[in-house]
C-alpha cells in the first residue's frame, strides 16, 4: 500500500519584495484512492502535489515535517532515488499537452522514452508498446499517432498519449494537475472518465488537481479544498453539499447554473480569518 | 521625499498618484531586480566612472594631448608621463582621457543614428505587412547581406576619412539588425489582443505604432544597443586599423591601437594602453546589456 | 509539406531582387570612390595616350546608366569581368581567394561551436551560479578586444613564445607548390594528393586564425544557446521529462537542447555568414590570402570589377546561407507549418 | 599534374624538401630562399607591362637587359647582355654586342633577334613603361626599322632624334628593356596581343631564375634556370605576402623566413640588437616631398614657399619618426641616382620662416589643407609637419586618403598641399628632373601632365633646360646642367623636398649576400647564401 | 440593431465560418456558444471589424458594414477580450488604457471620466495608476470593461470575458455585465464555450458547430430541454449532469 504523507508542509519563494509563501502548513495523508485537491488559482494546490515528485522550481524553499512517498523521505532523497520514484511510482499529467508534450518529439519516441527509461528494453519493443498503450487509452489508430508530432494532435488526443506516457511504467500513483481545463467540455468527460477507469482498473492511486469542484466531485474519492496556500478543508465528495466552510460553499454557490437560473449570482465575501 | 526611506516607500507604493509616480515606481522595481546582478552593476559603474572620466579629461590630463615631442617619443611610462608617450611623443595618458570623448561620443552618435531609423524602419515594415513589408525588408536585405566592413571602407572612401563619415558608415552598416528585430517584435505584438483593443478604439496606424507598439520594441533594442555598443567601439577600431577611421591627430582609442600596432613586439605598452581601455570598455558595455536584458528581456535573457 | 515548400519559394524568389540592389549599391559606390580606377590599372606615372586608351577600353567613357546596363548584362552571362590588379579574371581570383576563406570560417565555426555551445547549456542550467558569471565574463572577454589585437596578441603567444602553432600563411613553405589545388582547400588537396605530412600542416596552420575568430565569435553562440536553453528548460515539457523520471543529461539535452537545435542552427548559419565576410582583419594578421583580403585591397585600388564581384558572391553567400537556414528551419522543425 | 611535381621535386633536388611538419621545422628548408614583403603591388610580370617594385626586382632576377645600372657606381651603366657598344659621332646610332653564353629558361641561346623583338615589343604594346623608350622617339611605326638585329649577336638601334648616350643607355637599363624570348611569347600571341595576356603571370627570360607560379598577395615562387651560367646557392626563391611587419619579425625570428623586407624602424632597431641578425640597406631613388599647389594663391608667393622650406623640421623628423628607413634629401635627385647633389640648404629656422612669411605679407598665416597617404610613416610626418607649420602661423587641416585617392586629386589639380613621394622611372637623372621641372603647356590639354604641371609651376627656362640636358652628348657638361636645376628648383620649385626612403632587409641567422639597392635591379638573388 | 446575415469568413483555404445569420435587437443580449474551433469567436472579430475578410452581410442599427470601420463605428461598438493578461498594454498604466479611447476621439475632461468610469466598475481610485501586472485577474477584466465603455458605445461585443477567471471573480464580472447592460440599455453579443454561463447572461443563444450555427434558442428553451439538435442536446446534458455534485 503505497503512501504519500505530507505533515505541515510550506513552500516559499524569495521575491524581490522579501519572501512569499506559496503553501503554508499543509498536512494530507494519500493512500490508494482518489483525491481531489481544489481552489483557485494561486492556492498552492499545484505546488503541494508537484512538491511530492520534488518538481518544483528550483528558487523553491520547501520545508515540511514530513513528507514522504512510500517511506522514502522526498526532501532528503538523492536524485537517483528520486528517479526511481518519478515515473516509475509515480506519473504526473499536466494541463496543456501542447506544452506539456515535447513539440520535437513523436508521441511514440516519447512513450517509448518512457518506457525504456524504466524497463530497458529494445527500441523496438519499447515502440511496440507505445503502441499497445495508445489503444489503452482508447485511440483507434495508435501507429498513426505514435507516429505524429504533438502539434498535429488535438487537445484530447494529446492528453491521452500523456496518459500513455505516464502509465507505461505502470506506476502506483498517477498525479493530474488540470488534466482537462484546457480541453472542450465533451473531450474533458471522456478523459476523465478515462483516467478513473484506468485508475480503478490498475488499482493506483490517484491525485486530481483541478478548479472545478463540481467536476472533481464527480470523479474523486474525496476532496481536500485549498485557500491561500492551506487546506481549508478535507470532505468526502459525496459530502460536498453538507461542506462546513464558507469558502467551499462559496465556490458552489457562485457558479451560474442551467438548472437554477438567478437574476444576479451570489458573491463571495472572503473571510480574513480564512487566512490565519 | 526628504528622505530615501520617504524616497523609497514613495517609489515602490503599490498605489501611485500619478503617472509619473508610477513611471519612477517602475524604473526603481527594475533597478532594484538590475542591482541583484553583481557583473551588470560592475559594468554599470564602469561605464559611468569612463564616462566621468572622460568628461573630466581637461581637468585630468597632465598634457596637452597633441603636443609632439619627437625627441621623446615612445617613452616607457614615467613620473612625467604616467603611461608614457606615443609614436610622436605625445602623452598617452591624457590621449587616452581625450580620446574617450571622441570614442564614446562616436557610438553615442552611432547609437542615435541607428536605434530611431532601425525602429522606424522595422516597425513600419512589421506592423503594415505586404508591399511596404516587402521593399523595406529587402532593402534591409541588400545591406545585411553587404560584407560589412567593405560597405563601411568603401563608404568612408567614398567621402573621407574622419569621424563623421566613421560614424555615418558604421550607422549604415549597423541598423538592419535592429530593423530586423524591431520588426519581429512589431509580428508578435501586432496580433496581441491589447493591440487590437487600440485599434478598436478607432486610433490611427501611425498612433498604434508610434505610442503603443514601439513601447514595446524599445526595451529589447536598447538592450541590443548596449550589447553594441562594444561592437561599434570594435567597428570602428577596425575601420581606424585600416586607415579609415578617426583620423590623427585626434585621439580615438581603436585609431590609437591601429596606428601603435607596429609597437607591439618592441614598446608593447603603447599599443596595450589604448587596447585596455577599449577592453575595458566593451566589456563593461557587454555585462551592463546583458544585466539590461535579464531585467527589461526577460524572455531573451 | 507543400506549403513548406511554397513558402520556402516564395523567400527563394526574393533573392533576385535584393541580388540587383547589391549590384546597385556596389556599382554606385565603385563610382562615387575619388579614385580614379586608370590610375589603379597604368599607375601615376603613364603617359596621358595610354591612359585614355585604358580608360575607353574599361568602357569609363560611356554615360554611367550605360556603364551598368552594360555591367549587369555581362553579369547575366557569367562575366564578373577581369580584375586589374591581379590581371586575372574575377571569377578565377574568387576561385582562389575564396576557398581559403571558407576553410578559415569553416574550421572557425566549428571550433566556436564546439565550445561555444556547450559552454551556453552549461551556462543555463547553472543560471545565476558562478559557472553562469565565469563562462560569461570569458566569452565576453573574447568579443571585447579588438580581433587584430587578439590575433596579434594569438600570434606572440602561441608562435613566438609557446611555439605551439606554426606562424603565418596556410601553409608551410616547404610544402609550396606541393599541392596541386585541385579544390582550393588546401587541407582536402593534400588529402587528395595522399600527402599526410602537408595535411597536417594545412591543419596546424588553420587551428590559430581560426581558433581567434571562434573565440571573437564564440560569444554570441554561447549567449543565443543559453538565452535559447533556458526557454526551453523552463518549458512544460521539460517539466514532463522530469517527471517521466529521466536523468538530467537526458532532459537538458535530449529534451531541451532538442528544441532549441533548429533555432541554433539559424545563429550557426548567421555566425558563419559574418565569419565569411568579416575576417579581414583576422586574413591581414595571419597573412591569410582570403577573401577579405582581396576585397580590401580591390577596394582600396579602386579595382571595381573586383569588388562587384566579390561583393556580389560574398553577398550570394550569404543570402543562400540565409536561405539555407529558413529552409533548414522549415524543414526540421515539425512544429512549423 | 605528377610532372609538375616531378618538376619541382628536381628542381629543389639537392636534398630531398624535408618533410617536416611545422613544429620539427628549425629553420626554412635548405636550397630554398624565403623572402617576406608586402607583394599585394605585383600587377604583371610582362616587363613591356610591369611598373611596380615588387616585379621589378623579380624581372631583374628573371630577365637579361642589354645593359644595367652599375651598383659600384651610379654614374655609370654596366654591360648585361651587351658586353660592349659602339656609339657614331652623332650619337644616333648604337651598336650592342651581345654575349654568347645567355640562355634562356627552354635552354636556347639569347640572340639578337629576341633582343630587337622585346624592345620593338614594348613601344608596339605601348603600356604603361613604354614611354621610357618612346620618349626617345620610337613610335610603332618606325620602331621595326630602327631597332633592328643584323647579326645574331649585333644590334643595331638607330636614334630618331640625337640624345645624351648616357640617357640613352640607362633607359635601356630599365625592366621596359628585358629581353624576352621571341619564339615562346609568340607561340601564345593572342589576337595580336604579343603574348601579353600569357606573359603577365609567367616569365621568358635569360636570367638566374625563372617564375614558377604567382598567387597574388599570397606567394611568388621562382625556381632557378637550370640554363642559366650564374651560380646559385639557393635553387628556389619563395617569396610570401606577410602585410603585417610584426609578423615579418616574429617569423624571422623563429627561422620561418631568411629575409624580412617591410620592418618598422623600430623592428629595424630591435634586429639590429640581434646579433644573429644582418640588416642590409640602401637608399631608394625616390623622394618624399611636399607640394605646393600654385593655384593657392598665397604659394604663388616665392616668399611663402620658401617659409615653408625652411619651417620644416627635416632632421627632427627623419631621426626621430623614421630613424633607419628615411634620411634627408632635400633635392629631387636623392643619393645613388646620377647627377644627384649631396647637402641640405634647408634647416628649421622658425624665425627666418616667419620673416619670410612676413615679407610676403602673411604675418598672422595662413590656412592650408594638406593631404597625405593614410598609412605610416606619412601619417606620423603629416601630423609632424602639421605642428611645425603651426609654430610660423600656418594652420594646416589633415585630409588623409588612401594612396590612389590622394594621387587621383593631385592629377586633378584639386589639393593645395599634399605629402607625396616620387619614384624614378628610370636610372637616369632626365626621369626625376622632367617630372619635377618640365611643363611646356599648363593647359587641361597638355600631353605632359606629370609634377610641375599637376602644382601648375611654369617656368620657362627650366623646361627648356630639361631638354637641352636629355640631348647633351657631354656627360660632364650635361651633369653640370642637372645640378644647376636641383638648385634652382630649391629655390624657386613649389616643392619641399623632405626625405629619402631606405630599403632595408634583415637576413636571418646564417643567411648572408642580400642586397638592397636604389633600384630593383641590384637585389640579386643568385647572391644569397644560407649556411 | 445587429444583424448578421449569411456571412462567412475563410482563412485560406480553411472556412471557419459558414454562412452563419442571427439578429439581436436593441438592448438585448446575445450568445453564442461552441467548443473551439467552431467559429464562435470569429464570428464576433468579423462584426468588431478586426478580421476584413469576410463575406454575407452585417448591419448595425441599419447601416450595413464595410470591412473597413469608421472611427464612428468604433465608438458605438466595444469589445472585451477573453484574456484580460493580454488584452492590457503590458506597458501602460490602468490610466493611460482609459484616457486612450478618449483622445482618439477627441472626447474633453479626461480626468471625471477616468474616475467615473473606475467607479461603474467598482474599482478603487488608487488603482488608477498601476499597470497590469499589479492587478488581479478580476481586477483587470474589469479594466477592460471600462476601456470598452470609455467612448459610450451601444453595443458591447463579449469574447469569453470570463473564461480565463476564477468562479469566484466570474459571478462579480457576470453580475457587472448585467448590471451595466441594464443601466446603460447596452446590446451584447457574448461568447462562450460555457453554457450556463451563456444562459445566464444573453436571453437568446446561438449553438456553432463547425463554423455553422447549427441551431437559435431562448434560454429558456434551452433550461427547459426543448432543444432540436443533437449537439445543443449534447452540450445540455454534459453540463447539466456537471452542476449537480456527486
Amino acid at each position: 500500500m503505497t503512501a504519500v504523507v505530507i505533515d505541515n508542509l510550506s513552500i516559499a519563494f524569495p521575491t524581490a519584495r522579501g519572501i512569499s509563501h506559496a503553501v503554508r502548513g499543509v498536512s494530507l495523508t494519500i493512500g490508494t484512492e482518489k483525491l481531489g485537491i481544489v481552489g483557485e488559482s494561486g492556492s498552492g494546490k499545484s505546488l503541494t502535489a508537484r512538491s511530492i515528485l520534488r518538481l518544483l522550481p528550483a528558487s523553491a524553499q520547501v520545508t515540511a515535517d514530513r513528507l514522504s512517498f512510500d517511506g522514502i523521505d522526498v526532501l532528503r532523497a538523492s536524485e537517483a532515488e528520486m528517479r526511481a520514484i518519478r515515473g516509475k511510482r509515480a506519473g504526473l499529467i499536466l494541463q496543456d499537452p501542447k506544452y506539456s508534450l515535447n513539440p520535437v518529439m513523436t508521441a511514440g519516441a516519447q512513450i517509448a522514452e518512457a518506457w525504456r527509461t524504466h524497463r530497458k528494453g529494445s527500441r523496438r519493443a519499447a515502440l511496440q508498446a507505445a503502441e499497445h498503450l495508445l489503444e489503452q487509452v482508447q485511440i483507434r489508430d495508435p501507429q498513426r499517432v505514435a507516429g505524429a508530432y504533438p502539434h498535429e494532435l488535438s487537445g484530447g488526443m494529446g492528453q491521452r498519449v500523456m496518459i500513455a506516457m505516464m502509465l507505461a511504467p505502470d506506476p502506483e500513483l498517477l498525479i493530474a494537475d488540470e488534466p482537462t481545463s484546457a480541453l472542450d467540455a465533451t473531450v474533458q468527460a471522456e478523459i476523465l472518465r478515462l483516467m478513473e477507469d484506468l485508475v480503478s482498473r490498475r488499482g493506483m492511486g490517484l491525485i486530481l488537481i483541478s478548479h472545478d469542484l463540481p467536476l472533481v466531485s464527480h470523479f474523486c474519492d474525496r476532496v481536500a479544498v485549498m485557500y491561500a496556500g492551506r487546506v481549508v478543508e478535507e470532505l468526502r465528495a459525496a459530502d460536498l453539499r453538507r461542506a462546513g466552510h464558507a469558502y467551499t460553499r462559496g465556490l458552489l454557490d457562485c457558479l451560474p447554473t442551467l438548472s437554477d437560473p438567478k437574476v444576479r449570482l451570489n458573491v463571495m465575501t472572503r473571510d480574513p480569518a480564512w487566512l490565519t | 521625499m526628504s528622505t530615501p526611506a520617504a524616497l523609497r516607500d514613495w517609489l515602490i507604493t503599490e498605489t501611485p498618484s500619478s503617472r509619473r509616480q508610477a513611471a519612477w515606481g517602475r524604473r526603481y522595481r527594475l533597478w532594484c531586480d538590475f542591482r541583484r546582478n553583481p557583473l551588470a552593476i560592475g559594468g554599470l559603474a564602469t561605464v559611468v566612472l569612463l564616462i566621468v572620466l572622460c568628461l573630466a579629461a581637461p581637468l585630468l590630463a597632465t598634457h596637452d594631448p597633441g603636443q609632439q615631442t619627437l625627441t621623446n617619443r615612445l617613452a616607457a611610462p614615467s613620473a612625467e608621463h604616467w603611461l608614457g608617450t606615443d609614436e610622436l611623443g605625445r602623452d598617452v595618458y591624457s590621449r587616452l582621457l581625450y580620446g574617450g570623448r571622441v570614442t564614446l561620443g562616436m557610438v553615442v552618435a552611432v547609437v542615435l543614428l541607428v536605434a530611431p531609423l532601425g525602429l522606424a524602419v522595422g516597425c513600419i515594415a512589421g506592423y503594415f505587412g505586404g508591399l511596404a513589408d516587402r521593399v523595406l525588408m529587402r532593402v534591409t536585405d541588400v545591406f545585411l547581406a553587404f560584407p560589412r566592413l567593405i560597405l563601411a571602407l568603401a563608404f568612408v572612401a567614398a567621402i573621407k576619412p574622419g569621424i563623421t563619415s566613421a560614424i555615418a558608415a558604421i550607422a549604415l552598416t549597423a541598423w538592419p539588425p535592429y530593423a530586423r528585430l524591431a520588426r519581429a517584435e512589431t509580428m508578435t505584438v501586432r496580433n496581441t489582443d491589447y493591440i487590437a483593443a487600440v485599434r478598436l478604439t478607432g486610433a490611427s496606424p501611425w498612433r498604434i505604432i508610434l505610442r503603443h507598439v514601439t513601447p514595446m520594441c524599445t526595451q529589447s533594442l536598447i538592450v541590443r544597443v548596449t550589447l553594441d555598443m562594444s561592437s561599434i567601439i570594435l567597428t570602428a577600431a577596425s575601420l581606424g586599423f585600416l586607415g579609415m577611421g578617426a583620423q590623427p591627430p585626434s585621439p580615438e582609442w581603436g585609431t590609437m591601437i591601429a596606428t601603435a600596432r607596429r609597437f607591439i613586439l618592441t614598446e608593447w605598452w603603447v599599443p596595450l594602453v589604448p587596447a585596455i581601455a577599449i577592453f575595458v570598455a566593451s566589456l563593461a558595455f557587454n555585462l551592463l546589456g546583458d544585466g539590461l536584458r535579464d531585467v527589461l528581456d526577460p524572455k531573451q535573457r | 509539406m507543400t506549403s513548406r515548400l511554397r513558402s520556402a519559394a516564395s523567400v527563394a524568389a526574393s533573392v533576385p531582387i535584393t541580388l540587383f540592389g547589391l549590384v546597385l549599391v556596389t556599382f554606385l559606390i565603385g563610382r562615387v570612390m575619388p579614385i580614379d580606377p586608370v590610375i589603379a590599372i597604368v599607375g601615376d606615372h603613364a603617359a596621358p595616350d595610354v591612359i585614355a586608351e585604358t580608360r575607353a577600353e574599361l568602357g569609363l567613357d560611356e554615360p554611367l546608366p550605360m556603364q551598368f546596363v552594360i555591367y549587369v548584362g555581362k553579369l547575366l552571362q557569367g562575366d564578373l569581368g577581369r580584375s586589374v590588379m591581379t590581371s586575372h579574371t574575377v571569377a578565377h581570383d574568387i576561385g582562389q581567394f575564396f576557398p581559403a576563406t571558407i576553410e578559415l570560417a569553416t574550421v572557425a565555426i566549428i571550433i566556436a561551436m564546439l565550445i561555444g555551445v556547450p559552454l551556453g547549456v552549461l551556462a543555463a542550467v547553472r543560471q545565476g551560479s558562478f559557472t553562469d558569471r565565469a563562462i560569461r565574463v570569458f566569452c565576453l572577454a573574447g568579443h571585447s578586444v579588438p580581433i587584430f589585437l587578439l590575433a596579434m596578441l594569438s600570434l606572440l603567444i602561441f608562435y613566438a613564445k609557446l611555439g605551439w602553432a606554426p606562424g603565418t600563411g596556410r601553409i608551410d613553405v616547404a610544402f609550396d607548390g606541393l599541392i596541386d589545388p585541385v579544390t582550393g582547400f588546401l587541407t582536402v588537396d593534400a588529402l587528395i594528393a595522399g600527402d599526410w605530412d602537408a595535411f597536417r600542416d594545412a591543419v596546424a596552420h588553420l587551428v590559430q586564425p581560426a581558433g581567434v575568430l571562434a573565440y571573437f565569435s564564440m560569444a554570441y553562440i554561447a549567449r543565443m544557446t543559453r538565452a535559447f536553453m533556458l526557454d526551453a528548460l523552463a518549458g512544460e515539457y521539460v517539466i514532463t521529462a522530469r517527471a517521466k523520471g529521466l536523468s538530467s543529461a537526458r532532459v537538458i539535452w535530449r529534451h531541451a537542447f532538442g528544441n532549441i537545435a533548429v533555432r541554433l542552427i539559424t545563429v550557426l548559419t548567421l555566425t558563419y555568414a559574418s565569419l565569411l565576410e568579416g575576417a579581414v582583419v583576422t586574413e591581414t594578421v595571419f597573412s591569410w590570402p582570403g577573401l577579405g583580403q582581396y576585397l580590401t585591397v580591390s577596394l582600396l585600388n579602386a579595382d571595381m570589377n573586383a569588388v562587384l564581384g566579390a561583393t556580389l558572391v560574398v553577398g550570394m553567400i550569404y543570402l543562400a546561407l540565409n536561405l539555407m537556414a529558413d529552409m533548414l528551419y522549415r524543414l526540421l522543425d515539425p512544429r512549423v507549418a | 599534374m605528377i610532372s609538375r611535381r616531378a618538376l619541382v621535386a628536381t628542381a629543389t633536388a639537392t636534398a630531398a624538401l624535408p618533410v617536416a611538419s611545422w613544429h620539427a621545422a628549425a629553420a626554412t628548408p635548405k636550397g630554398v630562399l624565403v623572402i617576406v614583403k608586402q607583394i599585394d603591388d605585383i600587377v604583371s610580370f610582362d616587363p613591356a607591362q610591369s611598373f611596380e617594385f615588387t616585379n621589378g626586382e623579380i624581372n631583374a632576377n628573371c630577365y637579361h637587359r642589354l645593359v644595367r645600372p652599375d651598383p659600384k657606381d651610379a654614374n655609370k651603366v654596366a654591360p648585361d647582355l651587351a658586353t660592349s657598344w659602339d656609339v657614331s659621332k652623332d650619337g644616333l646610332e648604337i651598336t650592342f654586342h651581345l654575349q654568347e653564353k645567355a640562355k634562356f629558361a627552354t635552354g636556347k641561346t639569347v640572340t639578337a633577334e629576341d633582343a630587337a623583338f622585346s624592345l620593338q615589343r614594348a613601344v608596339i604594346l605601348n603600356k604603361t613603361p613604354a614611354f621610357i623608350i618612346t620618349q626617345l622617339g620610337f613610335n610603332k611605326e618606325n620602331v621595326e626599322k630602327l631597332i633592328r638585329a643584323t647579326t645574331p649577336n649585333t644590334l643595331v638601334l638607330t636614334l630618331p632624334q640625337p640624345w645624351a648616350t648616357s640617357f640613352v643607355l640607362y633607359c635601356l637599363s630599365a625592366t621596359v628593356g628585358s629581353i624576352v624570348e621571341k619564339a615562346v611569347v609568340m607561340a601564345h600571341d593572342e589576337k595580336g596581343d604579343l603574348g601579353n595576356a600569357w606573359m603577365q603571370t609567367r616569365t621568358a627570360g635569360s636570367g638566374a631564375y625563372q617564375l614558377t607560379s604567382w598567387q597574388a598577395s599570397d606567394r611568388v615562387i621562382c625556381d632557378v634556370n637550370p640554363h642559366s651560367s650564374v651560380e646559385v646557392f639557393n635553387k628556389r626563391v619563395v617569396m610570401r605576402h606577410v602585410p603585417d611587419p610584426s609578423a615579418q619579425m616574429l617569423m624571422l625570428e623563429k627561422q620561418d623566413t631568411d629575409v624580412a623586407r617591410d620592418l618598422t624602424p623600430e623592428l629595424l632597431r630591435k634586429a639590429r640588437a640581434n646579433k644573429d641578425f644582418t640588416v642590409t640597406s640602401a637608399g631608394l631613388g625616390r623622394v618624399i616631398y611636399i607640394a605646393m599647389n600654385m593655384a593657392t594663391p598665397e604659394f604663388q608667393k616665392p616668399a611663402v614657399r620658401q617659409a615653408i622650406k625652411w619651417a620644416l623640421d627635416y632632421d627632427g623628423i627623419a631621426t626621430n619618426i623614421t630613424p633607419d628607413t628615411h634620411v634627408v634629401c632635400q633635392s629631387f635627385l636623392p643619393a645613388g641616382l646620377p647627377g644627384a647633389v649631396p647637402g641640405k640648404p634647408f634647416k628649421r629656422d622658425v624665425a627666418k620662416a616667419k620673416a619670410l612669411l612676413a615679407e610676403a605679407g602673411f604675418a598672422n598665416g595662413f590656412e592650408m589643407t594638406l593631404d597625405h597617404f593614410n598609412q605610416p610613416p606619412y601619417n606620423d610626418i603629416a601630423q609632424a609637419l602639421q605642428a611645425n607649420l603651426k609654430d610660423i602661423g600656418i594652420k594646416v587641416t589633415l585630409l588623409p586618403g588612401e594612396s590612389r585617392q590622394v594621387i587621383t586629386k593631385t592629377r586633378a589639380r584639386t589639393h593645395q598641399l599634399a605629402l607625396l613621394a616620387w619614384g624614378t622611372d628610370y636610372f637616369d637623372p632626365n626621369s626625376n628632373t622632367q617630372a619635377f621641372l618640365a611643363n611646356p603647356d599648363d593647359s587641361d590639354a597638355s600631353k605632359l601632365k606629370i609634377l610641375a604641371w599637376r602644382s601648375h609651376f611654369v617656368d620657362a627656362e627650366l623646361t627648356a633646360m630639361v631638354e637641352q640636358a636629355a640631348k647633351e652628348l657631354d656627360t660632364a657638361k650635361r651633369m653640370a646642367m642637372y645640378e644647376s636645376m636641383q638648385r634652382a628648383a630649391q629655390e624657386r620649385a613649389p616643392f619641399a623636398f623632405m626625405l629619402q626612403p631606405i630599403a632595408s632587409a634583415v637576413m636571418g641567422k646564417g643567411v648572408s649576400g642580400f642586397v638592397v639597392g636604389a633600384v630593383a635591379d641590384f637585389t640579386k638573388y643568385s647572391a644569397v647564401k644560407k649556411a | 440593431m445587429i444583424t448578421v446575415e449569411n456571412l462567412s469568413v475563410r482563412f485560406g483555404s480553411v472556412e471557419a465560418v459558414k454562412g452563419v445569420s442571427f439578429h439581436v435587437p436593441k438592448g438585448a443580449a446575445f450568445g453564442i456558444v461552441g467548443e473551439s474551433g467552431s467559429g464562435k469567436s470569429t464570428v464576433l472579430r468579423a462584426l468588431s471589424g478586426l478580421n476584413p475578410d469576410w463575406t454575407g452581410r452585417m448591419e448595425i442599427d441599419g447601416t450595413a458594414l464595410s470591412p473597413h470601420r469608421s472611427k464612428d463605428f468604433f465608438r458605438r461598438v466595444q469589445m472585451v477580450f477573453q484574456d484580460p493578461y493580454g488584452s492590457l498594454h503590458p506597458r501602460q498604466t490602468v490610466d493611460r488604457a482609459l484616457s486612450e479611447p478618449l483622445e482618439v476621439h477627441g472626447i474633453a475632461d479626461i480626468e471625471p471620466r477616468i474616475l467615473r468610469a473606475l467607479a461603474e466598475v467598482a474599482l478603487p481610485p488608487a488603482v488608477r495608476f498601476r499597470y497590469p501586472h499589479q492587478l488581479s485577474g478580476g481586477q483587470r477584466q474589469r479594466v477592460a470593461v471600462a476601456r470598452a465603455l470609455m467612448s459610450e458605445p451601444d453595443v458591447l461585443l463579449l469574447d469569453e470575458p470570463t473564461s480565463a477567471l476564477d468562479v469566484s471573480v466570474q459571478a462579480e464580472v457576470l453580475n457587472l455585465l448585467s448590471d451595466l447592460q441594464v443601466r446603460r440599455g447596452l446590446t451584447y453579443v457574448m461568447v462562450s464555450h460555457n453554457l450556463a454561463v451563456v444562459a445566464h447572461l444573453c436571453g437568446t443563444v446561438g449553438v456553432m458547430q463547425g463554423g455553422v450555427m447549427v441551431e437559435t434558442v431562448s434560454a429558456d428553451d434551452l433550461r427547459a430541454g426543448n432543444v432540436m439538435h443533437a449537439h445543443t442536446r449534447a452540450l445540455r446534458t454534459l453540463c447539466m449532469a456537471l452542476e449537480e455534485p456527486a
